[in-house]
């Protein structure tokens, strides 16, 4: 009885499907207004040097029937464009050339390659962003499971204070500002680190030094992200383990003579498994944005330095199309947290209420 | 009195929490420095953006402390307004001059060096010199101009002039090095001023040291008719180190940054988190209330929105709106409710199916005494600890925010001090003292909070308790 | 016993059915929306100053016969005669003044019956502040402690002030009837009052209420798993079975004869409190059925050790098979 | 040799800034193999505490002060943890608990969870293991079938009899049950403690059983225990125990229990509620709530003393009140 799982999964997908318009729409009707002056500035810009430029301009006989020419011209390209219709009409083929990725091309920024289509870019810079957020939240994951059912194993203990405490200071502490005095420390008063950016320039062209050059870049970045987030999932996942060892079968797992290492490695992280997964949905978020500013501390070229690089620059489309693209990968992320925590859970998989009464 | 006695029972919980009362001390700390700021760092917070405003103070210099902890004295920021006037007659033409001297004894260069003078003169035109007299009886000259008027009876001109890192000025000291030998180019300072006070012997063995002694700046001016005078020379010379926490590039104190970004930091933290709390709350208890396909609905809306990628949209709607600060609480709260509304649904749903409530039903108590009296006040406790929780979220956020030059930008707020820092090189100059204590004090005020809720979450919500 | 035969309560065809919800294939193809049978069809009828149980296994719906009778839960279908008046018919304004003065409730949880941030007086003085009984504070914390007298809680103030937490089980259980008390109600519907205390104090709290319907000639409909108990408090005993009654008559005559093959199982199956008699075989299959596939005719057949082919067939009436008693089964 | 020996077991919980809890106190039975041993006792008196004790199952704050757990000439507080999790955990003496709703793994398969039991301990193959698992569900009445299911998808009564396939599978000579159905339906509980009876007369297991219902104590045990405030009060057999009470605590909490049989009779209560293990009272721990307390009473308190052959009780006055029934206190 799959019917569990795919409900489930249903349910969650029309969510981020609601969650992708909603987004996009509202970037559409912040920024709708500020387009449209810069396409009509064009507009006006482009048939002027039309006019100006294609020696049409002698034909006309006084200034006024120039600029009523010239008026006219751009009223027609408008209208060719459609800009003369009001924004809420236009708003829908707009959220459609959006949704199937035509996203315009940029004002000022131009990807690596010399495109200035927003898609472009922004496929240049996805990947850079998912490698170090990957990384980041896959060693995440894991040493927190680990850290987190060591504490749990001995609440009380030296070892259990410091990953709460730990946890508590990753409530307060901004990622990027931590980011920045590493940074400073590891790169600039002791300089073992590099400065920034993805590799060094140029880039090592063989494949096993280009690797190692990529990971000594993104050492301080993802070390970063590890020293916020670790100690909050961390207790997370020990104030859930804690409550599961004192759970009866917990009890019936040490009476059968289970050794304690299987009781809290096994029997318990995999009770654990499905609410951590639960809070990871609620986390990536935040880490992720806490991670795009990040990458502004450490020059990494992916989405969050598109981010800055286009509010210095005010580039509306860039910008629209990283926010497009941010809320695609977080519900992505979200996504395959839910998917896993339907395998964890045959209560999920197999339909809750599976209970004969 | 059933209140009081309530309070004081928490009291004695908490009060066992070490970890609460560092909280606690710790707000209690940043509050009088928020109640305190106009007598600690007197200053206009809403001039922080205005260059004017600090452009007498040094820049870019380390705080004092820092400068003692190495075993050197700073020098001071130097004011000085105390000339001699002598006028006389240069072929016909009156001619002012004006010396203001100084005993410079320090092992540093000025990092700033700085005038104002005002000029008034009868006639169609003036013209005037500035150049510096060293106790080597070198003369530099820094600066020269002319001053002319429309109107031919009475003309006035101030000349005020950053010399630090001026073009004009820098050309002439090129000038004068060459014309004694060296090359500027090959000379490394922080700014050509500081030639000005070099050593020159020292300076032809590569070595920058100041040279001790007497220095007098002097303004010579000419005019073109029958009158002149000089109603203001003053010269600053910019210290090494300043006040507690340095200044940044522009000149501004960051310990007044520091301490305004304060009752900032607390005023976005609190309000967005009492705001959240309060809507969350009647928004959970109402959809879990009133239950059925409304309770559905409204939860699904609560799950939308908080699967929106928050700092997206705060960038969108900043970029599209230019912040204040209170539209920024408000953009921040739009983000910050609904998380308490789904636990006080989730609680509301347990207590409308409690055994009191349903006592309460049937002693026929109205739905909404049954609200007011039985739920709400069962969930209060619970929300005690988000609303701790929610003041580091938001200031965080907030940071995050100004940290991408989209917060409110007339205000002194950390995340902009940062976004300074970032935008001005702080790091690559080792200037730590811009960002270091920005974000400190962004954990700090952040953990008084994280600890106090913690410690009130363990009291009111005991499953956390170690056990 | 001050009993009368004045009928306080009569319940007829009382239903309540809780529709499941449906899942989008369900409405796709049309599907007719499921229900849990919680109750289906039951009739009785309590006197002034009697005890009228109900007994059952968990899920058989006693719980929600009780709800429904007050209205905490609104019946699907049937009357329920209260005092001469229709109960399911009363609008908001006459079930405040007339159900909700004249009939209460206790609670199995005293640990959760009560509002943990209300005081005692508070808890028990709610009734009149929400009817609007006193008017001064002095008013409310005489007629307070008059109740916490009589349901044994001495001196009251001693107990006013306290908090719920501040109790011990009893005691809350207490603080319970006197918040139902205050009304003077006529009819009390009890859950389950006593079993989660400690076997030490139940005889103390049934003792209790049969000393109260003694003395202010209250009706109880006492609601319980347990025959034991509603042997010792129950002048008559219903049993119902996945949300029918199957056999109604005086409580000692349904205990000492059971006729209904599931009674006779159940009173098998209850321990007693005698080390020389052993539990036997109980003459039962199977377990209880989801109350959402009710199994046709005789809802019990499944299980029955004596069901015959008529059983799966033909639902069985309850008929007065002995004077006062009544069996659903085709037995008889 | 009996198979399982207690000797002056005490435990006590620490509670943080409050003290110390003495949950068990100076418990001492024996039990002799195929016999039953009832322990009843009310809400907090410690007997599910003694249970965790017996098995050597402590939380962190939880210490033992004193005392001896022998089981088949062992001293389990003798042997170090990894001998007693391999020699004595499940092998000799194994567990059914209350709840049946929490005590198996949620998330494991049946099977594998009876599985997992066989092979910590026995060197066969998981071939072997599974089909045993499938013989012992059998014999509580289960489909072999219904390996491959997880808890949830069981009734209660089926993960009780689960439960107890699982206590079995390696034949211990201990089993340990307790509340094994306080959360079930009369019916099903009847059947459950049936089986239970059943299997331990078949395999000759000693069997301890805990409950707070007396009457579930009266069916089931030969031997009976009363506990309050962490002691025995009074130890006996069965029908020592239920017939002739010689304590007070006794002799009150059987007027309280109503019975489907016999005449009805007014059931009496005990005033007042247990004491807070914290400060227990000073001398006999049941005295505030005795209505025949003396000054002694208050002050000294009672060892358990055998009054009659095999029928111990601890009360200072046991004798003098051999024939004064509950009611006379009032």
């Amino acid at each position: 009885m799959a019917s569990g799982l795919g409900r489930y999964l249903a349910l969650r997908a029309v969510n981020s499907v609601i969650v992708i318009i909603a987004v996009v729409l509202l970037t559409l009707i912040m920024f709708g207004p500020l387009v449209d002056q810069q396409l009509k500035a064009q507009i006006e810009m482009e048939v002027r040097q039309q006019i100006l430029k294609g020696g049409a301009f002698g034909k006309y006989k006084t200034p006024e029937e120039a600029k009523r020419a010239m008026q006219k011209a751009i009223e027609e390209r408008i209208k060719a464009l459609g800009l003369d219709k009001p924004w809420y009409i236009r708003i829908w083929g707009d959220l459609w050339r959006t949704l199937t990725f035509d996203l315009g091309t940029s004002w000022v920024i131009k990807s690596d390659s010399g495109s200035s289509k927003v898609v472009n870019i922004l496929l240049e810079r996805i990947p850079r962003t998912v490698l170090l957020f990957g990384t980041s939240t896959i060693i995440l994951l894991v040493l927190q499971l680990l850290l987190g059912a060591k504490a749990a194993a001995t609440p009380g203990s030296l070892f259990d204070r410091v990953v709460v405490l730990s946890g508590l200071l990753g409530y307060a502490f901004a990622t990027w500002w931590v980011g920045m005095v590493l940074l400073y420390l590891f790169a600039y008063l002791i300089p073992i680190f590099p400065a920034g950016g993805m590799v060094s320039v140029p880039p090592p062209q063989e494949p096993l030094r280009y690797a190692l050059d990529l990971a000594w870049h993104m050492f301080l970045p993802v070390l970063t992200i590890l020293i916020v987030a670790l100690g909050g999932w961390a207790y997370v996942t020990r104030n859930l383990m804690i409550g599961i060892l004192t759970e009866d079968y917990i009890t019936t797992s040490r009476a059968k003579g289970v050794p304690e290492r299987k009781v809290i490695y096994y029997h318990a992280l995999k009770m654990a498994a499905p609410p951590i997964l639960t809070q990871v949905t609620l986390a990536i978020a935040s880490i992720f944005t806490g991670g795009l500013l990040t990458e502004i501390v450490f020059s990494w070229p992916g989405m969050g330095l598109l981010y800055w690089d286009a509010i210095l620059s005010l580039d509306i489309p860039v910008i629209m199309g990283d926010v497009y693209f941010t809320t695609i990968l977080i519900v992505l992320a979200n996504l395959t947290a839910d998917l896993l925590y339907g395998i964890v859970d045959p209560r999920i998989r197999l339909g809750a209420g599976g209970a004969t009464l | 009195m059933k209140f009081a006695a309530r309070i004081r029972d928490f009291w004695n919980e908490f009060k066992h929490r070490k970890i609460g009362i560092l909280g606690l001390g710790i707000l209690v700390v940043i509050v009088s420095i928020s109640v305190l700021a106009p007598v600690i760092a007197p200053m206009d917070p809403t001039r922080w953006s205005d260059v004017n405003y600090w452009t007498n103070n040094p820049k870019g210099v380390p705080p004092t402390w820092a400068y003692y902890l190495q075993g050197k004295v700073p020098i001071p920021q130097l004011y000085l307004e105390n000339y001699k006037t002598k006028l006389t007659k240069i072929s016909g033409y009156p001619m002012i001059q004006v010396f203001l001297p100084i005993n410079y004894s320090y092992t540093e260069f000025p990092t700033m060096v700085k005038w104002k003078i005002n000029l008034t003169f009868v006639g169609a035109g003036a013209f005037y010199e500035i150049y510096i007299m060293r106790p080597d009886r070198k003369k530099i000259t820094l600066y020269t101009g002319t001053a002319t008027t429309s109107n031919a009876s009475q003309g006035w001109t101030v000349i005020e002039i950053d010399a630090t890192r001026h073009p004009d000025v820098e050309r002439r000291i090129g000038e004068w090095l060459s014309s004694v030998g060296l090359d500027i180019n090959k000379i490394q300072v922080a700014a050509p001023i500081q030639i000005a006070f070099a050593d020159l012997k020292l300076l032809k063995k590569n070595k920058v040291v100041p040279l001790k002694g007497k220095y007098v700046f002097t303004v010579r001016a000419i005019a073109q008719g029958k009158n002149i005078n000089v109603t203001q020379f003053r010269v600053i010379l910019g210290a090494t180190a300043y006040g507690l926490l340095g200044t940044d590039k522009s000149g501004r104190d960051l310990f007044k940054g520091l301490v305004w970004g304060t009752p900032i930091a607390l005023l976005i933290g609190v309000l967005t988190s009492v705001l959240g709390v309060a809507i969350g709350l009647l928004y959970g208890v109402t959809s879990g209330y009133i239950g059925g396909w409304s309770d559905e609905a409204m939860m699904r809306v609560v799950d939308i929105l908080m699967s929106l990628p928050k700092l997206p949209i705060l960038i969108v709607l900043a970029i599209a709106y230019r912040p204040t600060i209170w539209l920024i609480i408000l953009f921040l709260t739009i983000f910050g409710w609904m998380g308490i509304a789904r636990v006080s649904r989730s609680i509301a749903l347990q207590l409308k199916e409690s055994a009191f409530v349903e006592a309460a039903r049937a002693i026929g108590a109205s739905r909404k005494r049954i609200i007011l009296v039985h739920i709400i006040p069962n969930i209060v406790p619970y929300t005690v600890a988000a609303l701790a929780l929610g003041i580091p979220d938001a200031i965080l956020t907030e940071a995050a925010l100004s940290f991408l030059g989209l917060g409110d930008p007339s205000l002194p707020t950390w995340g902009a001090i940062l976004n300074q820092a970032q935008t001005g090189g702080a790091l690559g100059s080792g200037m730590w003292w811009w960002f270091i204590p920005p974000g400190l004090a962004i954990a700090v005020v952040s953990m008084a909070f994280v600890f106090i809720g913690y410690a009130v979450d363990e009291i009111v919500n005991p499953r956390l308790r170690r056990r | 016993m001050p009993q009368s035969d004045e009928v306080i309560i009569k319940v007829e065809n009382l239903k309540k059915w809780f529709p499941l919800r449906r899942s989008l294939s369900d409405i796709t193809f049309r599907r007719p929306r499921r229900y849990v049978k919680a109750v289906d069809g039951v009739n009785f009828e309590i006197k002034r100053g009697e005890i009228f149980a109900l007994a059952g296994e968990s899920g058989c719906g006693k719980t929600t016969t009780g709800r429904a009778i007050l209205r905490l839960i609104e019946p699907t279908e049937g009357r329920v005669e209260f005092l001469g008046r229709d109960v399911t018919r009363l609008d908001k304004k006459e079930m405040k003044e007339f159900l909700r003065r004249k009939a209460q409730i206790i609670f199995q949880d005293p640990y959760e019956s009560l509002n943990p941030r209300k005081t005692v007086e508070d808890i028990v003085g709610e009734p009149l502040e929400v009817h609007g009984l006193v008017e001064t504070k002095a008013e409310k914390r005489e007629i307070v402690s008059k109740y916490l007298e009589e349901v044994g809680l001495t001196p009251p103030e001693d107990f006013i002030f306290r908090f719920p937490h501040e109790l011990s089980g009893g005691q809350r259980q207490r603080v319970a009837i006197a918040r139902a008390l205050v009304l003077e109600p006529e009819f009390i519907v009890a859950d389950e009052p006593v079993s989660m205390l400690d076997m030490s104090i139940r005889a103390s709290i049934l003792n209790l209420m049969l000393d109260l319907r003694d003395k202010r000639g209250l009706s109880y409909l006492f609601i319980t798993h347990d025959l034991a108990t509603a042997k010792y408090v129950a002048d008559r005993l219903a049993i119902m079975y996945l949300g029918k009654i199957v056999e109604m008559g005086p409580a000692t005559e349904i205990i000492d004869n059971p006729l209904h093959p599931y009674t006779q199982a159940l009173i098998s199956a209850v321990p007693v409190p005698d080390p020389r008699h052993k539990i036997g075989d109980i003459p039962i299959k199977g377990e209880v059925p989801s109350p959402i596939n009710i199994p046709p005719g005789c809802r019990f057949h499944p299980r029955c050790v004596k069901a015959f082919e008529l059983c799966d067939k033909k639902v069985p009436e309850l008929m007065e098979i002995e004077p006062h008693h009544f069996v659903a089964c085709h037995l008889y | 040799m009996p198979a399982l020996e207690v000797e002056d077991l005490t435990m006590y919980y620490e509670i943080p800034f409050r003290g110390f809890v003495r949950a068990v106190d100076g418990i001492s039975f024996s039990l002799e193999k195929g016999e039953s041993l009832g322990i009843v006792g009310e809400s907090g008196c410690g007997k599910s505490s003694l249970a965790i004790t017996l098995m050597r199952l402590l939380p962190k704050n939880a210490k033992i002060l004193k005392g001896k757990v022998v089981l088949d000439g062992i001293n389990i507080y003798k042997l170090p943890e990894d001998r007693l999790r391999k020699e004595i955990r499940w092998k000799r003496i194994s567990m059914v608990f209350q709840g049946a709703m929490n005590a198996l793994h949620p998330i494991i398969k049946v099977g594998d969870q009876i599985v997992e039991a066989i092979m910590l301990h026995e060197d066969v193959s998981k071939e072997e293991a599974w089909k045993r698992a499938g013989d012992l569900l059998e014999l509580v009445g289960i489909d072999r079938s219904r390996l491959n299911n997880y808890p949830f998808e069981f009734s209660g009564g089926m993960r009780q009899r689960a439960m107890i396939a699982m206590a079995l599978a390696l034949n211990p000579d201990v089993l340990l049950a307790d509340e094994p159905t306080t959360a079930l339906d009369v019916i099903v509980q009847a059947q459950i403690l049936k089986l239970i009876k059943d299997l331990q007369r078949k395999f000759g297991i000693s069997l301890i059983l805990i409950s707070h219902d007396v009457s579930v104590i009266a069916e089931m045990s030969d031997k009976v225990a009363v506990m309050y405030a962490g002691r025995f009060q009074e130890f006996g057999s069965a029908l020592d125990v239920f017939l002739n009470p010689l304590h007070p605590y006794t002799k009150g909490l059987l007027s309280g229990v109503p019975s489907v049989k016999g005449k009805p009779r007014r059931l009496k209560s005990i005033p007042g509620a247990p004491p807070n293990l914290l400060n227990p009272p000073r001398g006999c721990r049941f005295a505030p709530r005795c209505p025949f307390a003396k000054e002694k009473c208050f002050e000294e308190e009672p060892e358990l003393m055998e009054i009659e052959d095999e029928h111990y009780v601890r009360c200072h006055f046991a004798e003098e009140l051999r024939e004064v029934p509950w009611d006379a206190s009032e």
